[in-house]
C-alpha cells in the first residue's frame, strides 16, 4: 500500500506560532519500511495520527494506495495505528483487549490473529488472564504491539513501539516481526529514537528536524537482513543518520540561539 | 496505613448511628419534648415492633412500587443519556425537556396520572421513574462523555461504529458515574413512592404514613421512617459493594 | 404578656392566628381578615399576625406548642385529637353550628338516593369518614354493596368518571364543580339525623390559661369581624381576595361566604349569640365518632368552654 | 464530524421544546380537554402575561430560597464528603445517617422547622438543603475517591499530607463528578423551594401553585412551571458552560 | 545516603505462582550512581516502588542511611521517586506541575531549583504555559524529570527516565545531569533498557534476571567521565552486560522449555 504525503503542515490550534509539521513531502512505495526518527517534540506521533485520519491536516494532502483519503483508507481498515502510550482497556484482561477486535471492527473483518497466537507472539502467554494495571510497562506496550499485529491491515503505523522494552526483548520481537512482514510485506512507518533499532528493521530512514518538523534527511538503508551491528556498511548508515541528526540540530540551535 | 476492613467500618457506622439515636432519646426525654411534636426512638421502635405485620404488607407494596419505579427510572435515564450519546445534536433540546419535566412538581403531574391510570400501583411507579430519572440521566451522560482520550483515539483509529464505541468503550467507562447515579437514585427512589402514596393510595408505607400525619400520630408517622431508612441503607451499601466488584480497576481507597 | 400590657395602650398585645387551610372565604378566616383590615383588633389593643396552614394538622402543632394562638378547626377533628394523641385543644367559639361535609354525585349519574350508591363507587379522603357510615345507616343503604375508594382532594375524579359519589364540602366544591358545567346532587348527615359540627376556634389549654384576657379581645373582634361580613359579604369578599391569589374566583368567595354565613346561625346562636356551643352538641358528636370510629371516650367539657364569649359579649 | 456549535444546538434545543409545546397546544384543541384537566400552552402563557408582576415577585423569592439552599446543601454535601475523605473511617456511618435523613419524608420535618425556625424563608431554605445535598454528597465522595492511581502514588511518593493529597489532588480530580451534582442539585434546589413553599409559606411561587391547586384553576398552576422550567435550564446551561471551561483537560465531546 | 536491601521479596496479592522480586540482596554506598536492567517484567519498578515505600514488601528489609527504613526515609524527603509513567496533573501547565511541589511538599522543604530553572534544565522553557496533553510523549517525560530535577534528595529513584527521549536529547540531559549529580553524589538507581546510556552513566550495573526477579549480575563500571562508546573499556564492560543479560535469558528459556 503506497503512500504519499504532499506538503503537509498541521498547527494545533491556540498554538499559531509553534506548528507541529511544516511543509513534509515525502512518498513511500507500498512495502517499504520506513522508520522515523528526529527529536523530541518534532512532530513524529502528528504525523502518524495524521495518516491515521485522527486529526485534520491544517494543509497539504495525503494519499493512500493511489488516491483514497486516509479516511476512505482507514474506514476500509487498510489502516493500523499504534499510538505512543499502550491505550488499553482497563477493564479487559490481556486475551480480552486483543479479543475485542473481533467485536468493535466491522462485522467479516479479517484477523490475522487468534488473541493467544498474538499473546505468545510477544510472550505474554503467561499474562494472558492479568488486567492491565498489573502489567510492568514493557508488558503493557508488548501488548499494544500484539493487538497491533492481530489485525491484518497493509499499513502499519507505529509510534516507538519497542521503547519500553529492554534489549534482548527488543531484538527478539523485531526478529520476529521481519519474519512476519517480510512475506505479508505491509506499508510500515516505525516511529523510533532507537537508530540501532530503526536500521536493524528498516528499508528507509526519514529524519525530521526540531520542530516545526520538516524532513532533514531521506536515508536508503540497502542492507539485507538478517543485518548486523558490527557489519561496516551498518556502521556507515549509522553515522549517517547520527549525522543527519545532529545537524540539524546544531542547525537549528544556531538559528535560535 | 491501617486498612480498614468493611467489619471495622460496619462497627463505625453501627456506633455512629447509635450516638445519634441516644442522643435523640436522651433530647426528647430530657426536655420532656411532647410525643405529638417529636416522639422518642423509643416509642417508636414500640410501634413498630407492635404494628410488625402491617407494617411488613406495607412495606412490601411500597418496596415493591420503588422499585420498579426505580428500574423504570433507570432505565428511562439510561436510554435517554445512550440515546444523546449517539444522537448529540437533540442533547441540548431534549435535556431542556428533561429540566422541565424535573421542574414540575410532582404534586401537579400526581393527580393528572391518577386521572389516566386509575387508583392502582402504575401511577406510584411512574411518579416514583420521574423522580429518580434525571439524576442517573445526567450521571451516565457525564459518564459517558468523560473518556479517556487515549481510547478513544484507538476506537476511532478502529473506525468503530458510534454504537460500538458506546458500547465497549463509553459504557465501560462510565460504570462509576453510573454507581453513584444509583446511590443517589436508590433513597429518592423510596421517597418518591412514599410521596406518591401519600394521598389517594389503597395501601403502602406512605399512606400509612399519611394517615399517621393527618392523626397527628407521630408515633405512626416516623415508625415507616426506620423501616425506610433501613432500607435505605441496605440498598446503598448493596451499591456500594456491587461497585467494588465491578469497578475493580479504579483505586476506590480514601484510606492510605 | 401580662394581664397589665393591655393597659398601656402604645403596646399592643402580640397574637399569632393561623387559619387551618388556604386564604379562601371560610367564615371564621373571613372574621379575622375583616377585624384585621377594619381595625377591629386594633381596636382591641390587640396586633394580630394571620398565618395559613396546609389543612394537614401544622396548624394543631403550632397551637399545641404554643407557637400559634388561635387557630380554626372542625369540631370532629378536634374532637379526634383531644382523643388521640391528647392535644390539648379547647374550642372557644363553634361557628359552624352545622358541618360542611357532604356527599356529591352528577346530576347526570341517575344517583337519587344513598341506597342508589350500592353498586357504585364511593369515594373517601384519607380515611372513610364515621358521618359516611352513620349516613348510609341512617338511610338504609347497604354498606357491604358499596365500593369505597380512596381520592384525596381531586373533583376531577368525579367528573372524569372514576367515582361516582365524591366527598365534598358544601360551601367549596359543588361551586367549582357547577362551573365546570357539571351540577350536583348533594347529601349531607344532617338532612339524615347524622350530628355534624362545623369550623371552631381554637386555641391551647396552656394558651387559654396565659391568655385569657387576648384572646377574649380577639374573639370579640372576630366576630365583629363576622358580623360585619353577615352586613357587606360583598365588601368582606374584597378583603378575602386581598388574601388569596389572583386565582381566586371571587363568586366563589362569595358562594362559600354565603353557605357558611347560612350555617353559622341556629336556634342556639339566636339565642345567645355566634360562635355559642353546648355540650348536647359536643356530645352527641363524641358519641357518633365513638360509635362509627372507635374513637375513645373523651371528657367533652374540656373540649370547649364558653367563657371566652361570654366575657366578651361583656367589653365593648 | 461537523463540529457541533453551541449555537446549532442552541437551535437544535429550540426546535425541539417548539414542536413538543405545539403538539401539546395541538393535542389540547383537537380533543378539547377541558382546562381543568390540562389547559393549552396558550392559555398558560396568557395567564402569565396578565399576572406577570405578581409571578416575578413570587420568582425572586423562590429562586432566593432556591438558590441559599442549593449554596446550602452543596456546602453541606462537599463539606461532609471532604470529611469523609479526609476520615475515611466514619464514612459508613455517616452515609448511614445521611440516608436516614433522606428517607425522611419532608413534611414530616417541614413542621419541625417551622417550630424550631418561626414563619420566614429559614425553613424553606433548610428544607431545599436537604434535599439537594445528597447527590452532591454521593457524587462528590465518588469523584473524590476516583482518582488515578499514577497521581496517587506520585502524591504518596511526596508523602503529601492527607489535606494536600485532597487538596491538590482528589479536589480536581472530582470536578466533572462535582458538576454533575450540581447539574443534578440545580433542578431539584427549585422544585424543593417550591415543595416547601406548597404549605404554609407566605409567599413565592409554591404558595401560588399551592393557592392554585387547591382551586384547581390549572392555568395557574402551570404557569409557574413554565417560570421554573426556564430557571432550570438556564442554571444547567450555565453549569454546562462552566463545566466546559473548567475541565477543559477532559475531552467531552460526543460528536466525532 | 546509603541503602541496604536484604532478602526482599515481593509477591503481588493474587499472583501467589508468580513472585514479582525474589530474595535480591545489595548494598549501595552513598553517592553511588547504580543502573538497573533486565528484562521486562523483571520487577525492577517493583524494586523502586517499594524503596519509596508506595507498597510493602512480601518479606526482606530495606534500609536507608544506615537504618532508616523507607517510610522514614520518605518523611525526611530524603527520597525523590520518579514513576515510568509521566503522571503530570492534567489540569496544570507546564510550570504548575513543578511549581505544585512548593505547595504540597511540608513549608520549609528546600527546592533545589525554581519551576523555570528546571524547565530550562530539558529544554521545556518554550513550553512553560502548555498543558501536559498538549505535550508530545518526549516532552512530558522531561517535564517528570524537571520535576524530579527539582527535589533536594539524597536518594533518587528513576525509572526509565530517558525511555521516550531521542538520542540526541538523552545524551544532551546525560550531560545535564552528570554535572548535576557530581557535586551533590545523591545516590541514584536509574532503571533503563538501554544499556548504552547505563554505561555512560552509572558506576555500576545491577543486572536482573526474568520473572521472578534475582540478582543476576553485578557489574563495576570503573570508567571515569566523560565516557567515550568507542573506548575499549567501555565496550568491555558494555560485553560484560549484555552476557549477564542474555546468558540468564538463555538459563530462564532452558529452564521454562
Ligand atoms: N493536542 C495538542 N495540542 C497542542 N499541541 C500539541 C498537541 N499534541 C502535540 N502538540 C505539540 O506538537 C508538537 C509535536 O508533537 P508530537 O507529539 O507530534 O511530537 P513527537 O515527534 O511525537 O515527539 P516525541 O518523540 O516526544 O513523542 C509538540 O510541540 C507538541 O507540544
Ligand atoms: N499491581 C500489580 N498487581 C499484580 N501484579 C503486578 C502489579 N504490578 C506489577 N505486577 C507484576 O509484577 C511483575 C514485575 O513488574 P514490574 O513493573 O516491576 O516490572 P519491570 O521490571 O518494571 O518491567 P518493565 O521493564 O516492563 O517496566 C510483572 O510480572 C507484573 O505483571
Ligand atoms: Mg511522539
Ligand atoms: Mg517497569
Amino acid at each position: 500500500m503506497d503512500l504519499t504525503v504532499s506538503c503537509l503542515s498541521h498547527v494545533y490550534p491556540g498554538r499559531k506560532t509553534r506548528p507541529a509539521l511544516e511543509a513534509v513531502d515525502f512518498t513511500v512505495p507500498s512495502g517499504q519500511f520506513v522508520a522515523l526518527v528526529g527529536p523530541s517534540g518534532c512532530g513524529k506521533s502528528t504525523l502518524l495520527r495524521l495518516i491515521a485520519s485522527l486529526i485534520q491536516p491544517t494543509a497539504g494532502r495525503i494519499e493512500i494506495d493511489g488516491g483514497l483519503t486516509p479516511s476512505q483508507a482507514a474506514a476500509a481498515q487498510h489502516i493500523a495505528w499504534m499510538s505512543q502510550s499502550p491505550a488499553l482497556l482497563p477493564w479487559l484482561t490481556a486475551r480480552d483487549n486483543i479479543a475485542i477486535l473481533r467485536r468493535v471492527l466491522p462485522e467479516g473483518t479479517r484477523l490475522r490473529l487468534s488473541p493467544d497466537e498474538a499473546l505468545s507472539m510477544v510472550g505474554l502467554e503467561a499474562a494472558a488472564e492479568a488486567y492491565p494495571f498489573t502489567l510492568s510497562g514493557g508488558m503493557q506496550q508488548r501488548l499494544a504491539l500484539a493487538r497491533l499485529l492481530t489485525l491484518d491491515s497493509s499499513l502499519w503505523l507505529m509510534d516507538e513501539p519497542f521503547a519500553a522494552l529492554d534489549e534482548l526483548t527488543r531484538e527478539r520481537l523485531s526478529q520476529d516481526l521481519l519474519e512476519l512482514w517480510q512475506p505479508l510485506r505491509p506499508t510500515v512507518l516505525w516511529v523510533t529514537h532507537n537508530i540501532y533499532e530503526a536500521l536493524r528493521l528498516a528499508n528507509r530512514v526519514l529524519v525530521f528536524t526540531p520542530q516545526p518538523g520538516r524532513i532533514a534527511a531521506d536515508i536508503d538503508v540497502p542492507l539485507p537482513y538478517p543485518r548486523e551491528e558490527a557489519d561496516p556498511a551498518f556502521q556507515q548508515v549509522l553515522l549517517q543518520v547520527r549525522q543527519a541528526l545532529s545537524l540539524n540540530r546544531n542547525q537549528y540551535e544556531a538559528a535560535h540561539a | 496505613m491501617k486498612p480498614h476492613t468493611p467489619d471495622s467500618s460496619a462497627r463505625a457506622a453501627l456506633i455512629i448511628v447509635l450516638v445519634f439515636v441516644l442522643l435523640w432519646e436522651g433530647g426528647v426525654r430530657l426536655f420532656s419534648v411532647p410525643v405529638y411534636l417529636l416522639p422518642a426512638p423509643s416509642t417508636i421502635l414500640l410501634t413498630l415492633a407492635q404494628n410488625a405485620s402491617m407494617y411488613a404488607q406495607a412495606t412490601l407494596l411500597t418496596v415493591g412500587e420503588a422499585l420498579a419505579g426505580l428500574l423504570l427510572g433507570v432505565l428511562a435515564g439510561v436510554i435517554i443519556a445512550v440515546l444523546l450519546t449517539l444522537v448529540p445534536h437533540i442533547e441540548a433540546g431534549v435535556m431542556s425537556l428533561a429540566i422541565m419535566i424535573k421542574s414540575t412538581p410532582l404534586v401537579a403531574i400526581a393527580p393528572l396520572l391518577t386521572l389516566w391510570l386509575g387508583f392502582g400501583v402504575l401511577p406510584k411507579i411512574i411518579i416514583t421513574a420521574l423522580l429518580t430519572f434525571f439524576p442517573v440521566l445526567v450521571n451516565v451522560i457525564s459518564g459517558l462523555q468523560r473518556v479517556d482520550g487515549a481510547l478513544l483515539d484507538l476506537f476511532r483509529s478502529w473506525r468503530a461504529s458510534r454504537w460500538k464505541l458506546f458500547l465497549y468503550l463509553r459504557l465501560p467507562s462510565a460504570v462509576p458515574y453510573i454507581f453513584a447515579a444509583l446511590k443517589i437514585s436508590a433513597p429518592l427512589a423510596i421517597t418518591g413512592a412514599v410521596v406518591a402514596e401519600w394521598t389517594g393510595a389503597s395501601g403502602g408505607l406512605g399512606r400509612v404514613m399519611w394517615l399517621a400525619y393527618a392523626n397527628l400520630n407521630l408515633p405512626y408517622l416516623f415508625a415507616p421512617i426506620v423501616i425506610l431508612a433501613a432500607i435505605g441503607i441496605s440498598l446503598y451499601r448493596l451499591l456500594a459493594h456491587a461497585e467494588r466488584r465491578l469497578v475493580f480497576w479504579l483505586p476506590s481507597s480514601t484510606v492510605e | 404578656q401580662t394581664p397589665g400590657a393591655a393597659s398601656t395602650p402604645e403596646e399592643p398585645d402580640q397574637l399569632v392566628f393561623m387559619a387551618g387551610y388556604k386564604p379562601q372565604a371560610n367564615l371564621p378566616f373571613v372574621g379575622v381578615y375583616v377585624a384585621q383590615e377594619k381595625g377591629f383588633f386594633a381596636g382591641q389593643n390587640l396586633e394580630v399576625t394571620i398565618e395559613h396552614s396546609a389543612g394537614q394538622g401544622q396548624h394543631l402543632q403550632m397551637v399545641s406548642s404554643g407557637k400559634v394562638h388561635i387557630t380554626t378547626q372542625d369540631a370532629g377533628i378536634l374532637l379526634r385529637r383531644r382523643s388521640d394523641p391528647g392535644l390539648p385543644l379547647v374550642s372557644i367559639a363553634l361557628i359552624g353550628q352545622q358541618g360542611q361535609q357532604a356527599f356529591a354525585a352528577l346530576d347526570t349519574s341517575g344517583i337519587h338516593t344513598p341506597q342508589d350508591w350500592e353498586g357504585k363507587r364511593v369515594g373517601y379522603k384519607g380515611t372513610p369518614p364515621p358521618e359516611l357510615f352513620a349516613l348510609i345507616q341512617a338511610a338504609g343503604a347497604d354498606l357491604d354493596k358499596i365500593e369505597l375508594v380512596n381520592v384525596g382532594f381531586d373533583p376531577r375524579l368525579l367528573v372524569e368518571d372514576r367515582v361516582d359519589v365524591y366527598p365534598v364540602y358544601k360551601s367549596n366544591e359543588p361551586y367549582i364543580l357547577e362551573q365546570w358545567g357539571h351540577p350536583v346532587r348533594l347529601w349531607a348527615p344532617e338532612d339524615y339525623g347524622v350530628p355534624s359540627l362545623g369550623l371552631t376556634y381554637v386555641t391551647s389549654d396552656e394558651t387559654l390559661a396565659s391568655h385569657t384576657d387576648q384572646l377574649t379581645r380577639f374573639l370579640k373582634a372576630a366576630l365583629q369581624g363576622i358580623a360585619y361580613a353577615e352586613e357587606h359579604p360583598d365588601k368582606a369578599v374584597d378583603i378575602v381576595l386581598q388574601y388569596t391569589g389572583p386565582e381566586t374566583d371571587r363568586d366563589h368567595m362569595l358562594f362559600m361566604l354565603l353557605e357558611e354565613i347560612e350555617d353559622a346561625h341556629s336556634d342556639l346562636t339566636d339565642e345567645h349569640g355566634l360562635g355559642w356551643q353546648t355540650r348536647e352538641q359536643w356530645e352527641s358528636l363524641a358519641q357518633m365518632l365513638i360509635e362509627y370510629e372507635g374513637m375513645q371516650q373523651v371528657d367533652v367539657e374540656q373540649v370547649f368552654t364558653n367563657a371566652l364569649l361570654e366575657q366578651a359579649a361583656g367589653i365593648k
